[in-house]
């Protein structure tokens, strides 16, 4: 029967089925992935960023939040300038980051 | 000159202020209401940021307070002034005749009840700071059965208008990334969450226990507050919170949920605070003269006031607070 | 048959030389056959050059046998070098001179192949067979000597290498040990054999060169052939394409893991990382060590200081880059969003100034070069005012060349419908690719530095010269990658006394800061940028110059002076004239 | 779950209400929705109970669909509830109670602005005065219908005849408590029980032998949400919700869902069919679905009404097998005829949910 509308998906993230996997690989070659604060530097100068929604701040929520795809998608817009890595309070290694999640 | 001051509360700010009065040459009297001196800090295990045991710190403070004379089991149950000063009646009929009254009664804890969300006293495994302390101390607590997950919540009963505390409860941050360390060493497989709104890391090493909390122990703090918690099936706790800097809500099942409660000034006090005219600002907490050069007066004459029974206070904070209220009782003695 | 002319003993060189030739042949073949078919016209045409032939036997000559780079480098290791080196290849000839001059087989009963067989050996084990001329006999003596004095010398580098001013030397494995055991002990034994005409030691002897030969293509003595070869290839204009095929193989062969570059390579400063130097990099493509090779690769900083300070020419950082290419990721760029970005522009300046990424985050060199700019009475724009488009270098430093080419068209459309003849660029990272990979016929590419040369040489501006000592430090990818060392040191001369840092011009130590590694921690960097920062402070200046916007933000952490951009302090001392 | 935990709370959040003379006002669509409920609760307190109902037949619609779907603006609404109130003083009682939550809602929030804000209260009585000619005053006591059932509970439960057990079994059924959202998520305050752990429906299954579920998602709305449901393309979103809650309750089992708001049940009752054409699924045993009553209607099935008689045939998901497990005796053949006998014509039945 078609009623003209349908079950929405739940916008939750479901944190106790959501798939690390890439995280965790992450996590070990570069443990300062944990360390971010959330500042939003690295999205503010992003050279990306000025065209763009590339933001490396929410790429690395997404890889936390299990949306990976989503996550490889805005990789996509990065030039790898490197001056989020200048940037960032926490020495965050992120062009590193951004090249391993790739891998 | 051996006057008498009367300290009530013999936490850590009553036993410093009489440490530092004796040595001006007074004579404190401490009256604790309850079976030992110590106050909140005799009940935690570790101080942050350092992981110092906190029973280092009581015992020296306990020693210190050796000679002096403490009224253990006391309550001043009635405080009149005089010409001569103040004469307090205790709980066991003892009077005691003082030229200033130092308030030192520091808080209570929330009580966690209050935020009904989040289930306290309800879910079998939801439990407060002050009980994880417990459990470190004593390495028992019927809810901690080897967690996978555990969560703490930030701000429970603090900056939140719905339980009438918009203040921030200042030590709960630093308290909460350091247990979440801790959590980490007893259950290194656990995953732990801690649920923040800030993170105040307002101390010398706070900041850098906030990096190793995310570097060193992989503990995730995750920017939401916890809105609602249920119990499962399997009496597994499941919390929903909105991961605000990912501007998504999330629901996650957890084994324990720890709840960061907020100072409130103790209660018990205000009888007394009544008596002696000291009032209460917006917060909650005894009002001082003013925040910077007169944090240890009351707007009272010969009544003073130190610790947490003015607002919520780190240990070195509280400490520096006795110390300082000393000196201008001792000012205020030999300015009669 | 007579009895001078054969001995056993000569059987296990014979069997050590034909093992290493026919290696040699095989391997010589193998890289010719690696390499694409237009290096390898490439190859050929340039054996038959004039110009590049003369430059073959210069080098073949001057690199190998007399190791004048190591001379200029370290006298007392170039006379080993030479010494061994030489000192070998001269007793071979001179052997084989006397071979044909004293004609000591004629009359002998061999013929053909025996004949051919005899004189292969006949040369090495001579005084066995034979007595020389008193002339012959000097000469041979004088330069088994030279080489044993090359071996002493190397002998105690061995065990004490500061003595030679060497402050790490590379370790080495099993083999290596062994071989150069075996090349020490070599020269000794023949000596006490000529001298004493003991079997024992004719044997000894033999067994060396045996063992030597045998292991030469397992260890780094492999350098010794291969690198007549490289030479060759290098002299042809070749660029490695693939991390251990051809031209590389080739390089990584000639790579005579002396370790020179650990000293050299600005990560050494800390211990762990000088495995990361290009000498273990060469090893680690040598054992077909990819995981480890890939990793070195994505460390290495890419400063060319290893290049600039290598014996041998080695092209480390080429190769690095070829290793970087031939990592797979899967990044799929997607940069189409570029083609949304107006080419418009309002008005059609002369002079184009794009400042780039690393500029953005020092609005003080943008602010200088504005000044300056305005000064001179140019007629200029700036093209990423409002934050421009990367330039491509720190993607192509990551081995993707495919991937920074929408970037690269995309500036390279802004920059033609600007119409302008002249871009002045304020970082050298950028200017790298602008210069190499960039195709702005018609558009004269200028670093800030040489820019600004021109103002004050053409007399455009004026500047006021002041009493500070300034240090220039020379950023990698202008200085060593384009040899601009003279510029910016006139500027910097023009605006106050210049004094010199402890290591200069292509022999300049990284800031630490570059996009080159990917793989070095922010505090690896900091003692990295501390050690260069020391460096510079050796004559005390008052102010440190630089002129890449990376290495000003990079070193005003760490230095106890100011840190200027060459544009400010110009700017500082600039007058409209 | 600790049981005391939640007594304290219950015992902090009890209002008082009179338990007589009531001014009772109805539910718009709980009529069309459930048209047994109403009469039985009026049946139950006044002929069982022997409790003084009163209702009014100029008494209309609160406004509160209205008003939460933003056609009318508070004035407007709270007129049309100062002129029930207005009903209510003419009709000589003080005590208000209404059979519908979102009224509840709407007469609690329009009370306490009131309060706080007097000049409003003022303007409101002016308006009823120029529109209606009318005076109102305000009641004296607030009550929904779930609070007097809640009330007399113990009352009821004294005169049941078939508790909340599984008489195979011999176990409680497990009961899922839904309580319309603008009951106390409001007002705490003003519900039994409070907003987190409300009492009023679990008072009753307590009362009447059945066995609460507490699960995870129990807090969560129904989805009814009127701007959700009133517009096509968002329905999608009301019954997300519906199946995020079954989702949730599903393995526990329940039996039975008691729910006491209008929306509530229709939507908890309806939208099992739905997810049931859409998925597939169905969340009771043996592909029923899991029964969603009102209060009323679980009352009058404790106390012996006949099933047919509490209008249990208009729910989509089948009744019988719960009927089976409490033991109630049914006429198959009634369920389908109005109160004089006369067929009704048997409604299509779906193949994906059983509906007999």
């Amino acid at each position: 029967m078609e009623f003209g509308f349908c079950l929405s998906p739940s916008s939750h993230v479901k944190m106790d089925t959501i798939d690390l996997t890439t995280f965790n690989r992450l996590k070990e070659t570069n443990p300062d992935v944990n360390t971010c604060i959330a500042c939003g530097s690295c999205t503010a100068t992003c050279t990306a960023g000025n065209f763009t929604e590339m933001s490396f701040r929410q790429l690395l929520l997404m890889l936390q939040r299990g949306k990976e795809d989503e996550a490889k998608k805005m990789i996509q817009r990065c030039m790898l300038c490197g001056k989020c890595t200048l940037v960032c309070p926490r020495g965050i290694n992120i062009r590193k980051i951004l090249l391993d999640i790739t891998r | 000159m051996k006057e008498n001051i009367l300290i009530i509360g013999g936490g850590a700010a009553g036993m410093e202020a009489a440490t530092q009065l004796k040595k001006l040459g007074l004579n404190p009297i401490i009256v604790e209401k309850s079976d030992k001196l110590g106050g909140h800090i005799a009940q935690w295990d570790r101080l942050f940021p350092a992981f110092h045991p906190a029973k280092d710190v009581v015992e020296q403070m306990l020693n210190n307070v050796k000679d002096i004379d403490v009224r253990l089991n006391t309550e001043v149950t009635d405080i009149q002034r005089n010409s001569d000063g103040f004469k307090a009646t205790l709980s066991n009929n003892d009077t005691i005749d003082a030229k200033a009254v130092i308030l030192a009664t520091g808080f209570d804890l929330f009580k966690a009840e209050r935020k009904q969300e989040y289930g306290y006293g309800i879910y079998n495994n939801v439990m407060t700071s002050l009980e994880l302390e417990r459990f470190f101390r004593t390495g028992k607590d019927d809810r901690i059965n080897n967690p996978k997950k555990i969560g703490f919540v930030h701000c429970v009963g603090a900056r939140d208008v719905k339980v009438g505390n918009t203040y921030c409860s200042k030590v709960c941050c630093t308290t909460a990334l350091k247990q979440a360390c801790e959590m980490k060493e007893v259950f290194p497989d656990a995953e732990v969450y801690t649920f923040y709104m800030d993170l105040r890391m307002f101390g010398p090493g706070y900041e850098d226990l906030y990096l190793k909390t995310q570097k060193d122990f992989d503990v995730k703090c995750i920017r939401g507050r916890v809105c609602e918690v249920s119990e499962d099936m399997d009496g597994r706790l499941v919390i929903k919170a909105e991961d605000t800097l990912f501007g998504k809500p999330l629901k996650m099942t957890l084994d324990v949920l720890i709840l960061m409660c907020s100072m409130e000034k103790a209660k018990s006090i205000d009888k007394i605070q009544q008596q002696l005219g000291v009032a209460n600002n917006s917060d909650g907490f005894m009002q001082n003269k003013d925040m910077y050069l007169g944090m240890n007066d009351s707007k009272q004459d010969g009544v003073f006031v130190a610790g947490t029974c003015t607002a919520p206070k780190s240990l070195p904070d509280t400490i520096g607070e006795a110390r300082s209220v000393a000196v201008e009782v001792f000012n205020y003695i030999n300015n009669r | 048959m007579n009895q001078y002319i054969f001995h056993p003993f000569v059987l296990p060189f014979v069997l050590g030389m034909a093992f290493v030739l026919t290696y040699c042949v095989v391997g010589l073949l193998r890289i010719i056959g690696q390499l694409p078919k237009d290096d390898r016209k490439k190859f050929w045409r340039s054996l038959v050059t004039p110009k590049t032939a003369w430059a073959n036997i210069r080098d073949l000559f001057g690199d190998c046998l007399f190791h004048v780079k190591i001379w200029k480098r370290n006298p007392v290791l170039g006379y080993m070098h030479s010494a061994i080196a030489f000192g070998w290849f001269m007793i071979i000839v001179i052997g084989h001179v006397m071979l044909f001059t004293l004609k000591p087989l004629e009359g002998v009963d061999v013929q053909g192949f025996a004949r051919t067989f005899t004189n292969f050996y006949y040369p090495i084990f001579y005084k066995h067979f034979a007595t020389e001329t008193p002339t012959f006999a000097f000469l041979m003596d004088f330069f088994l000597l030279m080489i044993i004095s090359g071996i002493l010398i190397a002998v105690v580098k061995k065990i004490y290498s500061k003595i030679v001013g060497v402050k790490r030397i590379t370790k080495f494995g099993f083999a290596d040990n062994m071989i150069r055991f075996a090349l020490w002990t070599i020269f000794p034994f023949r000596l006490i054999a000529e001298k004493s005409n003991i079997m024992a030691f004719w044997w000894l002897y033999s067994i060396d060169l045996m063992i030597f030969m045998c292991m030469l293509p397992f260890t780094r003595y492999m350098h010794i052939p291969t690198e007549a070869l490289f030479i060759l290839l290098r002299h042809a204009g070749l660029k490695p394409r693939e991390p251990r095929k051809g031209y590389a193989l080739a390089q990584i062969y000639s790579c005579p893991s002396c370790g020179l570059c650990i000293d050299a390579c600005p990560m050494s400063v800390n211990d762990k990382n000088s495995g990361n130097t290009s000498a273990y990099f060469m090893k680690k493509l040598r054992n077909a060590n990819d995981e480890e090779a890939k990793r070195i690769a994505e460390t290495c900083m890419q400063c060319g200081k290893c290049v600039a300070v290598c014996p041998v020419s080695i092209e480390s950082c080429d190769i690095k880059m070829s290793q970087r290419e031939a990592t797979p990721y899967t990044i799929n760029s997607d940069h189409s969003y570029l083609d949304s970005i107006s080419t418009e522009v309002e008005k059609s300046p002369s002079v184009l100034y794009f400042a780039g990424c690393m500029t953005q985050l020092t609005p003080k060199i943008m602010r200088s070069m504005k000044k300056i700019m305005d000064a001179a009475g140019e007629n200029y724009e700036f093209l990423d005012k409002d934050g421009g488009i990367c330039c491509g270098r720190p993607m192509m430093l990551s081995g993707k060349k495919a991937e920074a080419r929408a970037m690269i068209e995309k500036n390279t459309e802004l920059i033609k419908k600007s119409g302008a003849k002249k871009l002045v660029l304020s970082c050298p990272i950028c200017y790298k690719v602008f210069k190499e990979e960039y195709n702005l016929e018609g558009i004269e590419i200028q670093h800030h530095t040489q820019y600004i040369e021109e103002l004050i040489k053409c007399g455009k501006i004026y500047v006021e010269r002041r009493d500070t000592k300034y240090v220039y430090h020379d950023p990698c990818e202008l200085g060593r990658a384009f040899g601009i060392y003279d510029e910016p040191r006139y500027v910097v001369h023009s605006v106050g006394q210049i004094v010199d840092a402890k290591s200069e011009k292509e022999l300049s130590i990284c800031c630490g800061g570059s996009l080159g590694s990917f793989n070095l921690t922010q505090q690896e960097r900091d003692e990295i940028t501390a050690n260069s920062v020391n460096d510079l402070m050796f004559n005390n200046p008052d102010e440190i110059v630089t002129a890449c916007p990376l290495c000003l933000k990079t070193f005003s952490k760490k230095s106890p002076v100011k840190v200027k951009d060459i544009a400010e302090i110009v700017g500082e001392q600039i007058e409209n004239c | 779950m600790i049981i005391e935990g939640k007594q304290k709370i219950w015992a902090d959040y009890q209002k008082d209400i009179p338990d007589d003379h009531y001014f009772y006002v109805r539910s718009c669509i709980r009529q069309a929705f459930w048209p047994g409920s109403e009469v039985t609760f009026l049946d139950i307190t006044r002929n069982k109970l022997g409790k003084d109902f009163y209702e009014n037949a100029y008494h209309t619609t609160c406004g509160g669909i209205a008003y939460h779907s933003d056609t009318i603006p508070q004035e407007t609404a709270m007129t049309i509830i100062a002129r029930q109130f207005a009903l209510m003083k003419e009709s000589g009682y003080e005590n208000y109670v209404c059979s519908c939550i979102t009224s509840f809602g709407c007469y609690t929030e329009t009370l306490e602005t009131w309060h706080e804000y007097p000049e409003l209260e003022a303007k409101i009585r002016q308006y009823l005065w120029d529109s209606c000619k009318k005076e109102f005053a305000k009641p004296k006591y607030l009550a929904h219908a779930s609070d007097i059932i809640y009330k007399f509970r113990f009352e009821i439960a004294k005169q049941m005849k078939f508790p909340l057990v599984n008489v195979k079994t011999g176990k409680p059924l497990k009961v899922v408590e839904h309580i319309g959202c603008h009951y106390s998520k409001m007002f705490p305050s003003k519900g039994f029980g409070g907003a987190e752990y409300p009492h009023v429906l679990v008072g009753m299954i307590e009362a009447w032998g059945g066995e609460v579920v507490d699960y995870p998602e129990r807090r969560h709305c129904c989805g009814f949400g009127f701007r959700q449901y009133f517009v096509q393309a968002n329905r999608g979103y009301s019954e997300s919700n519906t199946h995020k809650k079954f989702e949730s309750m599903e393995p526990y089992e329940p039996d039975l869902i008691i729910t006491n708001c209008p929306g509530c049940p229709y939507f908890l009752d309806r939208w099992q069919y739905v997810i049931a054409e859409q998925t597939g699924k169905t969340y009771g045993k043996n592909g029923y679905g899991i029964p969603a009553l009102t209060y009323e209607e679980v009352a009058g099935l404790v106390m012996g009404y006949d099933p047919w008689d509490l209008g249990l045939q208009m729910h989509q998901v089948a009744i019988e097998p719960l009927l089976e497990k409490m033991g109630i005796p049914y006429d198959p053949k009634r369920k389908y005829q109005g109160l004089n006998g006369k067929d009704l014509g048997q409604p299509m039945c779906p193949s994906c949910i059983k509906s007999v």
